[in-house]
């Protein structure tokens, strides 16, 4: 069996989330009532048996660290391999790489001593469930020097502006990377590539000064070498805004999207912790909710998402709404189109509004 | 070598019979409770809450998902480098070997172990009860006592007590005398299971009381007795709090409804208590548009559109559409169909309940109903096939 | 749940009386070699770098070491959150229980352990060998040649292959006889004793194995010869390398020595293919002033001021000045008086050297003298007394 | 029993080892064989019984990062407690805090949080075995608001200049803290200090923009609050110059020194790594040396240190020096009053002499 190593390169990822994204990076988001973003990418990687993962981070890595650790929940605290999150602390007078350049030089250790033979390098926004043995599969039958995943979006929304699209000739072969708003061929952020082609390629990089590995090492080659584009045809959120955030979370409650994404024999692992099941009550009403452990409901609840620990009083009302880790909202407050991040509180009888494509956001342990 | 202050030992090994086929596969510890944890999850949180770093699990009976289950001790924060939890079976020796003969047995069978940290005292616990306690606080009055054993007691109901083994004490706490299931109690304190030995004492007593032929070797027929023969200082501790046997279906479901009440006695929730167990990494839970819940303990991974009233649900279970369940305790991983009832039972982990199904007698003094996997239904008029 | 592909069993019963007082507190797996290590440190380390993540350990005798030793597997990074290594005592089920009878019942009773991971193939090891194999590539042949069983064999010199249980083959490595120490060996190739069966297979012949009552339930006694009757495909995998049975002391004091030789079969410092172990934690070794060190194997929390001369010394050793070691093996913890003289020796763990004393016997030919823990002095006349 | 947590602050430690601490903090470097220097302040903590310990890293915390993994050595990866590494990654724009002010303001939830009553707060280069158990008792006994750690060295070095002296009065009390050359009372840049208390100083000194907790926040309150000293009495080294770490690396091959630092019931721990014994050939000629595991001598070693995996070839020659990690000595190679650091090759015949005073130093992963 072909061994794989992962990448997870959040070097130029943006924090464009508002409020959620102040204090700690995209990656580290809270998604899904009890995961963070970056979860769903190491556990597709975990689950196509890639057992060794490095993380190259830049900014507010924080609580990317604290949840994280050493990777036990992926099973990834391991003696050969395993988990490591990489963040900037390079002291090398010498050295004389740029963006993201710097981490694959400074991490270079990583992909020499790797056993692996082929390496998949990927960003946290594309929430999916993939198994990247299909694309090294694909990979070695067309003989590409890189693969690139994409997915085909027929409804485009302005979350896929920001992303590279993909023109593919009829062999499946990339024509042409860009940025036409038209094109349904979202580009996933996520490639594979062998390890000494990738090892030769950040070599180049390096010597020519260049700054962004993708659209410098491999776009900027598109005419000399071989990219094959890989379709992936699951479930698929881009998540780069808060708006896209909100509607691709409310996306969850519809069934099917969610069990396109949380599947039995591929699950998404997360940071363990031990809370207790959630409580409803008797003057509780829950509807089309998807709520995590340790919730007390005592009030109503519509369309929503309730992380762990989240408290709801009696008369409560949270409409349309993702409440995060350990927020109190008290008696009779109303909530609607509303995303509170961690701790905050809701006195009693207080009411907050958003739009429905603007979520009103509340920033982590506010009372309000 | 660091020396241990107080070793705890764990005694997991009971068949526990009257559960029925809930223990057929598994050891009464192993039992589901509460919507997501096993009943020796309470004892080893406690020692974990308690700071005791060091316990010995004795396992007997069907001891492998028990073993598969405690690890190596991190779900309760006891994997500890010197120390943590060690799984202790009987085991061969060049003079022999066999299955341990009585609680007392188990604890002698393992002195060698035990000697290994040379504790001062050593905590004895069973894995039949639902409890938050604090073993430190006991050890504490214990060593002010400066008791040879010290038993931890609540109080009863008087019309109960007869069901318990009672302590009648002196004012001071002493305990004058121990009377196993007495007609007439003197006193309404029953011993919870709960001892702490020194353990220099404890071991003399062990060796004797192997020497002796006609012994059952236990602790609370024998050794206890033994010593309160010899004159020892036996000191009553007072738990107040929450605590019960859980050993019959019927106790089992008691426990569970004991949750759902207004303000629980037993509180789950509690940060500086927290009550550890294996997590079974399941996404949230899903309540659909057309599901009812109320009065309710929901977990992880479930997915709910029928109707629930007053039940405990465990993680992964699917409950579809115009199913009712009501009084009822539903464990890991249940498939209910559509237009299920399901009144005052108790679903074993992995059962399937198809479709128009009717389980269960409304009637408030009704037996218990319990489903257990392999399809066998019990004490119940209204059962009906299951797949 | 995954299902896994392969699931190694780790036979980790046996006493190995052969190794005499080494073994009468722990089970032969337990037994140290190399400096550092212990017996199943290797196999346990072969399952890691050959990627089988599951291994079950099935134990039997004195267990509380190997037990405590095992724990969860992290030192062999075998650790996992879905299988990872389970020890497996026998235990008790509700229609009774007992010890392991035989190597096959020892599978038999675990067959349900091995269903829950429903693997395609079981790899069964014995704890009682020294060597580095990589049962991937043995895996690899075993799919290949479509075997139902695949069988490890080493030739061994001919004059010495009566001594083992040999393997006639054809040309495509087919097995047709097994010969259990044949006096006229036709072939020396001798059985490993590891094994890769089908699981599938390998299930139907324990059943049918475990209702004979004239079956030892022994894989090269019973499982074996029965699938050669029923003309089951089983193939021979022919390994090179170091492989070594230590079963005896005078092998185990070879197998030790054979690490001292200019360019040891046996390499412990391969980055590629780590022999994994517990680590105790001790400073590094110090070799002092007056100390002369020879060819020899020294680990962590030694202090050396006596000569070592083609000796092999584990973790916290103290040689104190003018002692001299020659030809010998030094178990941990053992504190070695001065001008203390041992040669062609195994001290056993432990052991406290007094001052002056005498042990072994340097003449080439002599046994190997072992002294083991209580004070006991075995097979040799040179032999002294210790406290 | 009274909990303790602790707090390693290497936020004013300066990296002045030279070529030791170009790509690492002092905190990480390797110490005594098969140690860094952080793990003895780590050890003395847990065999303290300290259960919670935070490390305040503020630069080249990478190797730092990588030797600690989640504590796992020190028996410190715990759901309750365990050890933080808590580099700098703040984004709080309303933040005045400075200097070592900023990691205690920034990680003010570790005291907030922890259950303990008392916090130690130690740095990383006071080598020793001490029991801040003791330390509290005595704390609590004189009822003084901080106390202090000292030792007396009767012996003064260079690298005492750079320490903090202590003037006691006749009660214990600290009656001036300076930089006296001549006073023998070195500060050991260690005292404990009940929590509420701690939190108390730092908002003071946060609201009085100090930037430097302990020369603002408590020298600087001498005549106010009740400091008392307390004096340590075992095995002390003070390392924060290459002159430092040779003389007291050295000094271990004294085997009472070394006894008094490595003691059965206190025990270092340090970072597992699976390393084979180490092996003398016939060849070889080791007198007073202290080897580490997987080491292969084949020449001659005298009063130096072997780190693991070190190789020495036939007819080499090591004399006082100090060998580290994977390095390779090759046939013939003559060294002395050398520090090689990890992954240095010295090619065969050749020769490195230092002088006594001052060693020569190699930088990582040289071939020389």
């Amino acid at each position: 069996m072909d061994r794989i190593a992962g990448i997870i390169n959040l070097d130029h990822e943006q924090d464009l989330m508002d409020e959620l994204t102040y204090f700690r990076c995209g990656a580290a988001v809270p998604f899904a009532g009890r995961y963070r973003m970056i979860d769903f990418t190491i556990s597709n990687m975990t689950n196509s048996r890639i057992e060794a993962i490095a993380v190259f981070a830049r900014r507010k890595y924080r609580s990317l660290m604290d949840h994280l650790e050493q990777g036990k929940a992926w099973d990834l605290d391991r003696k050969r391999g395993g988990l490591f999150i990489l963040p900037p602390d390079w002291n090398d007078p010498t050295d004389l790489s740029r963006g993201d350049l710097q981490h694959f030089h400074n991490n270079i250790d990583f992909i020499k001593r790797t056993l692996a033979d082929y390496i998949v390098v990927s960003g946290s926004q594309s929430i999916c469930n993939i198994d990247y043995r299909d694309v090294l599969d694909a990979h070695k039958q067309s003989g590409a020097d890189v693969t690139v995943v994409y997915t085909k979006v027929r409804d485009l929304q302005p979350e896929h502006n920001l992303a590279h699209k993909l023109t593919i000739d009829d062999s499946g072969r990339v024509a042409a990377i860009h940025n036409d708003q038209q094109s349904s061929n979202v580009y996933m952020d996520t490639y594979i590539i062998e390890k000494d082609y990738l090892y030769y390629l950040i070599e180049q990089c390096i010597a020519h000064g260049c700054a962004h590995f993708f659209l410098d090492g491999i776009k900027g080659r598109l005419p000399e070498i071989n990219i094959q584009a890989y379709e992936y045809k699951g479930s698929y959120s881009l998540i780069n805004s808060v708006e896209s955030y909100y509607r691709n979370s409310k996306k969850l409650l519809n069934r099917s999207s969610h069990d396109e994404l949380f599947k039995e024999d591929s699950p998404v692992y997360t940071k363990i912790k031990n809370e207790a099941p959630s409580k409803y009550a008797r003057s509780s009403n829950v509807t089309n909710t998807l709520v995590a452990n340790g919730c007390i409901v005592n009030g109503h609840v519509e369309e929503s998402i309730l992380f762990r620990g989240v408290k709801v009083g009696k008369g409560a009302v949270i409409k349309n709404s993702i409440i995060m880790q350990r927020c109190e909202i008290e008696e009779n407050a109303v909530l609607e189109n509303v995303i509170l991040d961690k701790d905050c509180t809701i006195s009693s009888g207080r009411t907050l509004i958003g739009a429905p494509e603007k979520p009103f956001v509340v920033a982590k342990s506010k009372t309000m | 070598m660091k020396t241990k202050e107080c070793v705890a030992m764990l005694l997991a090994g009971g068949q526990g019979t009257r559960l029925k086929s809930l223990t057929k596969k598994i050891a009464k510890p192993a039992v589901y409770f509460g919507g997501k944890y096993r009943i020796i999850d309470f004892p080893l949180s406690n020692c974990s809450n308690s700071g005791i770093d060091t316990v010995g699990v004795l396992t007997q009976y069907e001891p492998l998902i028990l073993n598969n289950y405690i690890g190596i001790g991190s779900s309760w924060d006891l994997d500890r480098n010197y120390g943590g939890v060690s799984v202790l079976p009987p085991y061969m020796q060049s003079e022999g070997g066999g299955w341990y003969t009585g609680t007392a047995n188990a604890i002698y069978r393992n002195i060698e172990f035990l000697d290994r940290y040379e504790p001062e005292h050593v905590l004895i616990l069973s894995g039949d009860h639902i409890y938050k306690m604090d073993y430190s606080s006991m050890l504490e009055e214990h060593i002010e006592q400066d008791a040879d054993s010290t038993i931890s007691v609540i109080p009863v109901s008087w019309d109960e007590a007869s069901r318990f083994g009672i302590m009648n004490t002196d004012d001071d706490g002493r305990i004058i005398e121990f009377d196993e299931k007495p007609d007439f109690p003197l006193s309404n304190l029953a011993s919870m299971g709960v001892y702490i030995f020194k353990w220099e004492v404890l071991k003399r007593y062990l060796l004797e009381d192997e020497e002796k032929d006609n012994s059952s070797h236990d602790f609370g027929k024998d050794i206890i007795p033994t010593m309160l023969q010899d004159g020892k200082h036996l000191h009553a501790y007072k738990f107040e709090g929450y605590w019960k046997d859980v050993g019959t279906v019927d106790s089992l479901w008691e426990a569970n409804m004991d949750l759902l009440k207004e303000d629980p006695e037993l509180n789950l929730s509690d940060n500086k208590w927290r009550i550890y167990s294996k997590n079974p990494n399941q996404p949230a839970q899903y309540i659909a548009p057309c599901a009812t819940v109320r009065n309710a303990l929901i977990n992880e991974g479930c997915r709910i559109y029928g109707s629930i009233d007053t039940s405990v649900i465990f993680y992964g279970v699917h409950v579809e559409d115009s199913a009712v369940i009501k009084d009822s305790v539903i464990m890991p991983n249940v498939k209910i169909g559509k237009n299920v009832k399901i009144h005052r039972a108790i679903i074993a982990e992995g059962s399937n309940i198809e479709d128009n199904s009717v389980i269960g007698d409304p009637n408030p003094d009704s037996q218990i109903t319990l489903v257990a996997e392999e399809g066998s239904v019990m004490a119940s008029s209204y059962a009906t096939i299951i797949k």
